[in-house]
Protein backbone atom coordinates (compact mmCIF):
# COMPACT_ATOMS: atom_id res chain seq x y z
CA UNK A 1 0.00 0.00 0.00
CA UNK A 2 1.32 3.46 -0.83
CA UNK A 3 2.12 6.09 1.52
CA UNK A 4 -0.59 8.52 0.36
CA UNK A 5 -2.84 9.83 3.15
CA UNK A 6 -6.35 8.12 3.50
CA UNK A 7 -8.93 10.19 2.99
CA UNK A 8 -12.21 10.22 4.80
CA UNK A 9 -15.30 9.32 2.85
CA UNK A 10 -17.82 9.61 5.29
CA UNK A 11 -20.28 12.50 5.69
CA UNK A 12 -22.59 13.34 8.65
CA UNK A 13 -25.95 13.01 7.54
CA UNK A 14 -27.03 13.05 3.56
CA UNK A 15 -25.17 14.28 0.69
CA UNK A 16 -27.11 17.17 -0.47
CA UNK A 17 -27.28 18.42 -4.13
CA UNK A 18 -25.43 21.33 -3.26
CA UNK A 19 -22.59 19.52 -2.05
CA UNK A 20 -22.62 17.56 -5.40
CA UNK A 21 -22.76 20.70 -7.73
CA UNK A 22 -19.33 22.25 -5.62
CA UNK A 23 -17.39 19.22 -6.25
CA UNK A 24 -18.10 19.16 -10.24
CA UNK A 25 -17.59 22.88 -10.03
CA UNK A 26 -14.15 22.10 -8.60
CA UNK A 27 -13.22 20.66 -12.04
CA UNK A 28 -13.64 23.37 -14.25
CA UNK A 29 -10.16 24.04 -14.07
CA UNK A 30 -9.51 20.81 -15.22
CA UNK A 31 -9.26 21.01 -18.37
CA UNK A 32 -7.46 18.07 -19.38
CA UNK A 33 -10.78 16.24 -18.14
CA UNK A 34 -13.37 15.26 -21.40
CA UNK A 35 -15.62 12.93 -19.03
CA UNK A 36 -17.16 12.59 -15.76
CA UNK A 37 -19.39 10.03 -14.67
CA UNK A 38 -21.37 10.02 -11.07
CA UNK A 39 -23.25 7.54 -8.97
CA UNK A 40 -26.00 8.33 -6.30
CA UNK A 41 -27.34 6.24 -4.44
CA UNK A 42 -30.69 7.12 -2.77
CA UNK A 43 -32.62 5.91 0.18
CA UNK A 44 -35.77 4.59 -1.50
CA UNK A 45 -39.39 4.36 0.40
CA UNK A 46 -39.59 0.77 0.17
CA UNK A 47 -42.91 -0.92 1.40
CA UNK A 48 -41.86 -3.93 3.33
CA UNK A 49 -44.41 -6.11 4.81
CA UNK A 50 -46.89 -3.51 4.49
CA UNK A 51 -44.81 -0.79 6.07
CA UNK A 52 -42.60 2.11 4.72
CA UNK A 53 -38.85 2.29 5.12
CA UNK A 54 -38.73 6.16 5.98
CA UNK A 55 -35.05 6.49 6.44
CA UNK A 56 -31.81 4.16 6.74
CA UNK A 57 -29.64 4.56 9.51
CA UNK A 58 -26.48 3.89 9.06
CA UNK A 59 -23.21 3.20 10.59
CA UNK A 60 -19.82 1.97 9.56
CA UNK A 61 -16.48 0.21 11.17
CA UNK A 62 -15.07 3.64 10.17
CA UNK A 63 -11.31 2.41 10.53
CA UNK A 64 -11.39 -0.65 8.73
CA UNK A 65 -13.82 0.94 5.72
CA UNK A 66 -11.52 3.74 5.32
CA UNK A 67 -8.43 1.18 5.07
CA UNK A 68 -10.22 -1.05 2.77
CA UNK A 69 -11.47 2.27 0.77
CA UNK A 70 -8.00 3.12 0.33
CA UNK A 71 -7.10 -0.32 -0.79
CA UNK A 72 -9.83 -0.01 -3.20
CA UNK A 73 -8.73 3.35 -4.60
CA UNK A 74 -5.30 2.59 -5.20
CA UNK A 75 -6.47 -0.19 -7.25
CA UNK A 76 -9.04 1.27 -9.32
CA UNK A 77 -6.20 4.38 -9.99
CA UNK A 78 -3.90 1.91 -11.51
CA UNK A 79 -6.57 0.01 -13.28
CA UNK A 80 -7.49 3.26 -15.06
CA UNK A 81 -6.21 6.19 -16.33
CA UNK A 82 -8.57 8.64 -14.06
CA UNK A 83 -7.73 12.50 -13.66
CA UNK A 84 -10.25 12.46 -10.21
CA UNK A 85 -11.87 9.94 -8.13
CA UNK A 86 -14.21 11.35 -4.96
CA UNK A 87 -16.45 9.11 -3.21
CA UNK A 88 -18.68 9.68 -0.11
CA UNK A 89 -21.30 7.72 2.06
CA UNK A 90 -23.37 8.68 4.58
CA UNK A 91 -23.87 8.28 8.52
CA UNK A 92 -26.65 8.52 10.61
CA UNK A 93 -30.38 8.88 9.79
CA UNK A 94 -30.93 9.50 6.01
CA UNK A 95 -34.84 9.86 5.42
CA UNK A 96 -36.01 8.38 1.91
CA UNK A 97 -35.58 10.88 -0.89
CA UNK A 98 -32.02 11.71 0.15
CA UNK A 99 -28.99 10.55 -1.08
CA UNK A 100 -26.47 8.37 1.16
CA UNK A 101 -23.81 7.96 -1.75
CA UNK A 102 -21.72 9.64 -4.11
CA UNK A 103 -18.95 8.73 -6.69
CA UNK A 104 -17.99 10.14 -8.78
CA UNK A 105 -14.73 10.03 -11.48
CA UNK A 106 -12.91 11.96 -14.57
CA UNK A 107 -10.62 11.19 -16.89
CA UNK A 108 -9.07 12.70 -20.00
CA UNK A 109 -11.96 10.30 -22.71
CA UNK A 110 -15.17 9.02 -21.28
CA UNK A 111 -14.71 5.00 -20.84
CA UNK A 112 -12.12 4.89 -17.81
CA UNK A 113 -14.16 7.38 -15.59
CA UNK A 114 -17.33 4.99 -16.30
CA UNK A 115 -15.97 1.63 -15.77
CA UNK A 116 -14.04 3.15 -12.86
CA UNK A 117 -17.34 4.48 -11.60
CA UNK A 118 -19.57 1.14 -11.56
CA UNK A 119 -16.89 -0.99 -10.23
CA UNK A 120 -16.39 1.35 -7.19
CA UNK A 121 -20.04 1.21 -7.03
CA UNK A 122 -19.91 -2.53 -6.76
CA UNK A 123 -16.83 -2.88 -4.47
CA UNK A 124 -17.74 -0.58 -1.78
CA UNK A 125 -21.29 -1.87 -1.48
CA UNK A 126 -19.28 -5.08 -1.35
CA UNK A 127 -16.27 -4.65 0.24
CA UNK A 128 -16.88 -1.56 3.01
CA UNK A 129 -17.97 -2.82 6.63
CA UNK A 130 -20.91 0.05 6.36
CA UNK A 131 -24.59 -1.15 8.01
CA UNK A 132 -28.00 0.44 7.24
CA UNK A 133 -30.78 -0.05 9.31
CA UNK A 134 -34.18 0.47 7.31
CA UNK A 135 -36.33 2.88 9.97
CA UNK A 136 -40.47 2.34 9.37
CA UNK A 137 -43.07 4.70 9.83
CA UNK A 138 -43.91 3.07 13.34
CA UNK A 139 -40.32 3.70 14.65
CA UNK A 140 -39.53 -0.17 13.96
CA UNK A 141 -36.88 -1.24 12.08
CA UNK A 142 -35.20 -4.00 10.00
CA UNK A 143 -31.15 -4.48 8.89
CA UNK A 144 -31.02 -3.85 5.56
CA UNK A 145 -29.84 -6.21 3.19
CA UNK A 146 -27.70 -5.69 -0.15
CA UNK A 147 -28.60 -7.72 -2.84
CA UNK B 1 -5.41 -12.01 28.46
CA UNK B 2 -7.99 -9.33 27.55
CA UNK B 3 -9.75 -9.34 24.27
CA UNK B 4 -11.84 -6.31 22.81
CA UNK B 5 -15.01 -7.68 21.17
CA UNK B 6 -16.88 -4.75 19.11
CA UNK B 7 -20.12 -5.48 17.24
CA UNK B 8 -21.69 -4.11 14.35
CA UNK B 9 -25.05 -3.95 12.50
CA UNK B 10 -27.53 -6.72 14.07
CA UNK B 11 -25.28 -8.09 15.94
CA UNK B 12 -24.52 -4.91 17.95
CA UNK B 13 -28.09 -5.76 19.18
CA UNK B 14 -26.98 -9.33 20.27
CA UNK B 15 -24.18 -7.88 22.72
CA UNK B 16 -22.37 -4.77 23.93
CA UNK B 17 -19.16 -3.95 23.25
CA UNK B 18 -16.92 -5.07 25.38
CA UNK B 19 -13.47 -6.11 26.93
CA UNK B 20 -13.57 -10.07 28.29
CA UNK B 21 -11.10 -11.53 30.08
CA UNK B 22 -10.16 -14.84 28.51
CA UNK B 23 -7.81 -18.10 29.13
CA UNK B 24 -7.47 -20.98 26.91
CA UNK B 25 -8.13 -18.88 23.83
CA UNK B 26 -5.01 -18.96 21.58
CA UNK B 27 -6.88 -17.73 18.32
CA UNK B 28 -9.86 -16.62 16.11
CA UNK B 29 -11.16 -19.96 15.70
CA UNK B 30 -11.30 -20.85 19.63
CA UNK B 31 -12.89 -17.29 19.81
CA UNK B 32 -15.26 -17.16 17.74
CA UNK B 33 -16.16 -21.05 19.58
CA UNK B 34 -16.53 -19.04 22.82
CA UNK B 35 -18.30 -16.30 21.20
CA UNK B 36 -20.98 -18.74 19.73
CA UNK B 37 -21.45 -20.49 23.20
CA UNK B 38 -21.59 -17.27 25.08
CA UNK B 39 -24.21 -16.33 22.43
CA UNK B 40 -25.87 -19.15 20.33
CA UNK B 41 -27.89 -16.51 18.64
CA UNK B 42 -24.76 -16.04 16.51
CA UNK B 43 -24.28 -19.47 15.32
CA UNK B 44 -27.33 -18.45 13.42
CA UNK B 45 -25.93 -15.73 11.59
CA UNK B 46 -23.62 -14.93 8.55
CA UNK B 47 -20.77 -12.83 9.62
CA UNK B 48 -17.17 -12.03 9.47
CA UNK B 49 -14.22 -11.25 12.01
CA UNK B 50 -11.72 -8.64 11.81
CA UNK B 51 -8.70 -8.69 14.04
CA UNK B 52 -7.16 -5.20 14.31
CA UNK B 53 -8.93 -3.30 11.45
CA UNK B 54 -8.60 -6.89 9.41
CA UNK B 55 -10.72 -9.06 8.25
CA UNK B 56 -9.56 -12.26 9.15
CA UNK B 57 -9.42 -14.68 6.60
CA UNK B 58 -7.84 -17.62 8.29
CA UNK B 59 -7.25 -18.62 11.86
CA UNK B 60 -5.24 -15.83 13.40
CA UNK B 61 -3.19 -15.98 16.70
CA UNK B 62 -4.20 -13.66 19.21
CA UNK B 63 -2.11 -11.54 22.12
CA UNK B 64 -3.20 -9.30 24.68
CA UNK B 65 -5.31 -6.21 23.92
CA UNK B 66 -6.13 -7.38 20.50
CA UNK B 67 -9.54 -5.92 19.37
CA UNK B 68 -11.95 -8.13 17.07
CA UNK B 69 -14.71 -6.82 15.30
CA UNK B 70 -18.12 -9.17 14.64
CA UNK B 71 -19.59 -7.68 11.32
CA UNK B 72 -22.74 -9.12 9.87
CA UNK B 73 -22.90 -8.97 6.12
CA UNK B 74 -22.28 -5.62 4.63
CA UNK B 75 -25.27 -3.22 3.69
CA UNK B 76 -23.91 -0.17 2.24
CA UNK B 77 -24.62 2.24 -0.56
CA UNK C 1 -43.20 6.11 -32.16
CA UNK C 2 -45.40 7.32 -29.81
CA UNK C 3 -47.46 10.36 -29.29
CA UNK C 4 -45.25 11.71 -26.18
CA UNK C 5 -44.34 15.30 -26.85
CA UNK C 6 -40.57 15.76 -28.34
CA UNK C 7 -38.56 17.31 -25.44
CA UNK C 8 -36.19 19.87 -26.29
CA UNK C 9 -32.81 18.85 -25.42
CA UNK C 10 -30.60 21.90 -26.55
CA UNK C 11 -29.43 24.75 -23.84
CA UNK C 12 -27.48 27.72 -24.92
CA UNK C 13 -24.17 28.10 -23.27
CA UNK C 14 -22.59 25.89 -20.88
CA UNK C 15 -24.71 23.52 -18.50
CA UNK C 16 -23.85 24.93 -15.08
CA UNK C 17 -23.65 22.68 -12.05
CA UNK C 18 -26.30 25.09 -10.62
CA UNK C 19 -28.70 23.60 -13.40
CA UNK C 20 -27.13 19.84 -12.60
CA UNK C 21 -27.98 20.34 -8.73
CA UNK C 22 -31.47 21.55 -9.19
CA UNK C 23 -32.21 18.23 -11.65
CA UNK C 24 -30.34 16.12 -9.14
CA UNK C 25 -32.62 17.69 -5.86
CA UNK C 26 -35.64 17.55 -8.30
CA UNK C 27 -35.63 13.60 -7.99
CA UNK C 28 -36.02 14.13 -3.63
CA UNK C 29 -39.51 13.32 -4.17
CA UNK C 30 -39.17 10.58 -6.24
CA UNK C 31 -38.85 8.19 -3.50
CA UNK C 32 -38.66 4.77 -5.54
CA UNK C 33 -35.71 5.89 -6.83
CA UNK C 34 -32.39 3.71 -5.63
CA UNK C 35 -29.92 4.36 -8.16
CA UNK C 36 -28.90 7.72 -10.32
CA UNK C 37 -26.66 7.63 -12.92
CA UNK C 38 -24.68 10.84 -14.37
CA UNK C 39 -22.56 11.22 -16.91
CA UNK C 40 -20.77 15.20 -18.16
CA UNK C 41 -19.02 15.78 -21.16
CA UNK C 42 -16.64 19.03 -20.51
CA UNK C 43 -14.87 20.51 -22.72
CA UNK C 44 -11.09 19.86 -23.06
CA UNK C 45 -7.98 22.01 -23.77
CA UNK C 46 -6.53 19.34 -26.14
CA UNK C 47 -3.22 20.50 -27.79
CA UNK C 48 -3.44 19.97 -31.25
CA UNK C 49 -0.15 21.05 -33.74
CA UNK C 50 1.10 23.05 -30.47
CA UNK C 51 -2.25 24.92 -30.36
CA UNK C 52 -4.50 24.89 -27.22
CA UNK C 53 -8.28 24.36 -27.83
CA UNK C 54 -10.11 27.02 -25.59
CA UNK C 55 -13.27 26.36 -26.72
CA UNK C 56 -16.12 24.09 -28.36
CA UNK C 57 -18.81 26.11 -30.16
CA UNK C 58 -21.15 23.09 -31.08
CA UNK C 59 -24.31 23.31 -33.66
CA UNK C 60 -26.53 20.91 -34.39
CA UNK C 61 -29.54 20.00 -37.36
CA UNK C 62 -32.05 20.73 -34.29
CA UNK C 63 -35.01 19.33 -36.11
CA UNK C 64 -33.10 16.27 -36.83
CA UNK C 65 -31.50 15.90 -33.30
CA UNK C 66 -34.33 16.04 -31.31
CA UNK C 67 -36.76 13.64 -33.68
CA UNK C 68 -33.59 10.96 -33.48
CA UNK C 69 -33.25 11.95 -29.45
CA UNK C 70 -37.10 11.09 -29.21
CA UNK C 71 -36.65 7.98 -30.74
CA UNK C 72 -33.44 6.60 -28.87
CA UNK C 73 -35.61 7.83 -25.70
CA UNK C 74 -38.61 5.77 -26.27
CA UNK C 75 -35.83 2.81 -27.34
CA UNK C 76 -34.12 3.38 -23.83
CA UNK C 77 -37.37 3.60 -21.73
CA UNK C 78 -38.88 0.47 -23.16
CA UNK C 79 -35.70 -1.59 -22.69
CA UNK C 80 -34.74 -0.33 -19.31
CA UNK C 81 -36.70 0.16 -16.21
CA UNK C 82 -36.17 3.64 -15.88
CA UNK C 83 -38.10 5.89 -13.44
CA UNK C 84 -36.26 8.99 -14.96
CA UNK C 85 -34.08 10.01 -18.12
CA UNK C 86 -32.71 13.79 -18.67
CA UNK C 87 -30.68 14.64 -21.55
CA UNK C 88 -28.79 17.95 -22.06
CA UNK C 89 -26.28 18.98 -24.95
CA UNK C 90 -25.29 22.46 -25.15
CA UNK C 91 -25.17 24.69 -27.96
CA UNK C 92 -22.99 27.60 -29.14
CA UNK C 93 -19.28 28.07 -27.47
CA UNK C 94 -18.50 26.42 -24.68
CA UNK C 95 -14.76 27.74 -22.82
CA UNK C 96 -12.77 24.74 -21.95
CA UNK C 97 -13.46 23.07 -18.30
CA UNK C 98 -17.12 24.15 -19.27
CA UNK C 99 -19.77 20.89 -19.48
CA UNK C 100 -21.86 20.64 -22.54
CA UNK C 101 -22.93 17.49 -22.39
CA UNK C 102 -25.56 16.02 -18.98
CA UNK C 103 -27.25 12.78 -19.13
CA UNK C 104 -28.93 11.46 -15.86
CA UNK C 105 -30.96 8.32 -15.52
CA UNK C 106 -32.71 6.83 -12.62
CA UNK C 107 -34.65 3.69 -11.22
CA UNK C 108 -34.75 1.83 -8.41
CA UNK C 109 -32.16 -0.07 -8.65
CA UNK C 110 -28.80 0.92 -9.40
CA UNK C 111 -28.58 -1.58 -12.72
CA UNK C 112 -30.84 -0.50 -15.42
CA UNK C 113 -29.84 3.69 -14.54
CA UNK C 114 -25.90 3.02 -14.75
CA UNK C 115 -26.98 0.88 -18.19
CA UNK C 116 -29.05 3.23 -19.70
CA UNK C 117 -26.27 5.98 -19.08
CA UNK C 118 -23.87 4.28 -20.55
CA UNK C 119 -26.17 3.58 -23.60
CA UNK C 120 -27.35 6.73 -24.16
CA UNK C 121 -24.08 8.53 -24.06
CA UNK C 122 -22.53 5.97 -26.86
CA UNK C 123 -25.88 6.69 -28.92
CA UNK C 124 -25.70 10.17 -28.43
CA UNK C 125 -22.21 10.81 -29.70
CA UNK C 126 -22.99 8.56 -33.05
CA UNK C 127 -26.77 9.15 -33.91
CA UNK C 128 -27.47 13.19 -33.08
CA UNK C 129 -26.73 15.57 -35.91
CA UNK C 130 -24.56 17.35 -33.87
CA UNK C 131 -20.96 19.43 -34.11
CA UNK C 132 -18.19 20.53 -32.72
CA UNK C 133 -15.99 23.68 -33.74
CA UNK C 134 -12.86 23.61 -31.36
CA UNK C 135 -11.91 26.73 -31.48
CA UNK C 136 -8.03 27.91 -30.69
CA UNK C 137 -6.64 30.89 -29.10
CA UNK C 138 -5.58 32.28 -31.74
CA UNK C 139 -9.16 31.69 -33.15
CA UNK C 140 -8.29 29.46 -35.64
CA UNK C 141 -10.40 26.63 -35.57
CA UNK C 142 -10.80 22.84 -36.44
CA UNK C 143 -13.66 20.84 -36.73
CA UNK C 144 -13.40 17.92 -34.15
CA UNK C 145 -14.26 14.05 -34.92
CA UNK C 146 -15.87 12.13 -32.75
CA UNK C 147 -13.17 8.82 -32.41
CA UNK D 1 -38.31 22.28 -58.98
CA UNK D 2 -37.01 24.11 -56.21
CA UNK D 3 -34.98 22.51 -53.37
CA UNK D 4 -34.07 23.42 -50.17
CA UNK D 5 -30.01 22.77 -49.48
CA UNK D 6 -28.96 23.36 -45.93
CA UNK D 7 -25.37 22.25 -44.68
CA UNK D 8 -23.64 21.79 -41.21
CA UNK D 9 -19.95 21.48 -39.89
CA UNK D 10 -17.52 21.59 -41.67
CA UNK D 11 -19.50 21.18 -45.02
CA UNK D 12 -21.39 25.02 -43.87
CA UNK D 13 -18.01 25.89 -45.15
CA UNK D 14 -17.82 25.00 -48.15
CA UNK D 15 -21.18 25.96 -49.07
CA UNK D 16 -23.90 28.43 -47.95
CA UNK D 17 -27.95 27.47 -47.41
CA UNK D 18 -29.62 28.02 -50.55
CA UNK D 19 -32.46 27.09 -52.83
CA UNK D 20 -31.47 25.87 -55.87
CA UNK D 21 -34.18 25.42 -58.91
CA UNK D 22 -33.30 22.61 -60.90
CA UNK D 23 -34.59 20.18 -63.45
CA UNK D 24 -33.74 16.89 -64.56
CA UNK D 25 -32.94 15.47 -60.62
CA UNK D 26 -35.62 13.68 -59.74
CA UNK D 27 -34.23 11.36 -56.66
CA UNK D 28 -31.18 12.08 -53.73
CA UNK D 29 -28.65 9.81 -55.87
CA UNK D 30 -29.05 12.04 -58.82
CA UNK D 31 -29.21 15.59 -56.56
CA UNK D 32 -25.31 14.17 -55.11
CA UNK D 33 -23.96 14.01 -58.14
CA UNK D 34 -24.94 17.42 -59.35
CA UNK D 35 -23.53 19.00 -55.67
CA UNK D 36 -20.49 16.55 -56.13
CA UNK D 37 -20.05 18.51 -59.38
CA UNK D 38 -21.11 21.74 -58.46
CA UNK D 39 -18.63 21.69 -55.28
CA UNK D 40 -15.98 18.89 -55.86
CA UNK D 41 -14.56 19.05 -52.58
CA UNK D 42 -17.96 17.38 -51.55
CA UNK D 43 -16.24 14.40 -53.06
CA UNK D 44 -13.34 14.16 -50.47
CA UNK D 45 -15.76 14.18 -47.47
CA UNK D 46 -17.70 12.03 -45.73
CA UNK D 47 -21.17 12.81 -45.56
CA UNK D 48 -24.96 11.83 -45.18
CA UNK D 49 -27.88 13.49 -46.58
CA UNK D 50 -31.26 14.14 -45.06
CA UNK D 51 -34.31 14.37 -46.72
CA UNK D 52 -37.08 16.64 -44.70
CA UNK D 53 -34.99 15.63 -41.67
CA UNK D 54 -34.86 11.91 -41.80
CA UNK D 55 -31.60 10.70 -42.95
CA UNK D 56 -31.45 9.36 -46.36
CA UNK D 57 -30.42 5.48 -46.20
CA UNK D 58 -31.01 4.76 -49.94
CA UNK D 59 -32.28 6.40 -53.12
CA UNK D 60 -34.93 8.75 -52.20
CA UNK D 61 -37.66 10.31 -54.63
CA UNK D 62 -37.38 14.37 -54.76
CA UNK D 63 -40.73 16.74 -54.82
CA UNK D 64 -40.95 20.62 -55.41
CA UNK D 65 -39.81 21.87 -52.24
CA UNK D 66 -37.91 19.30 -50.49
CA UNK D 67 -35.44 20.35 -47.92
CA UNK D 68 -31.70 18.19 -48.19
CA UNK D 69 -29.33 18.77 -45.36
CA UNK D 70 -25.64 17.81 -46.10
CA UNK D 71 -23.95 16.46 -43.00
CA UNK D 72 -20.50 15.49 -42.30
CA UNK D 73 -19.31 13.14 -39.78
CA UNK D 74 -21.61 14.14 -36.42
CA UNK D 75 -19.03 15.02 -33.29
CA UNK D 76 -21.48 16.17 -30.36
CA UNK D 77 -20.98 15.66 -26.92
Amino acid sequence: MSEKKIKNIFVAGPITPDFIAKSIANHGSKTGIGGHSIFMGQVRMDEIDGKLVSAIDYTAYEALALNKMHEIREEIFSKYPLSCMHIHHSLGEITAGEICLFVFTSSKHRKPAIDACNELVERIKAELPIWGKEIFADSSHQWKENI
Amino acid sequence: MHIEIISFGKISELMDNQTIEIEGVGNTDELQQYLEKKYPALKEMKYKLALNKNIVQQNAQLKNHDCIAIMPPFSGG
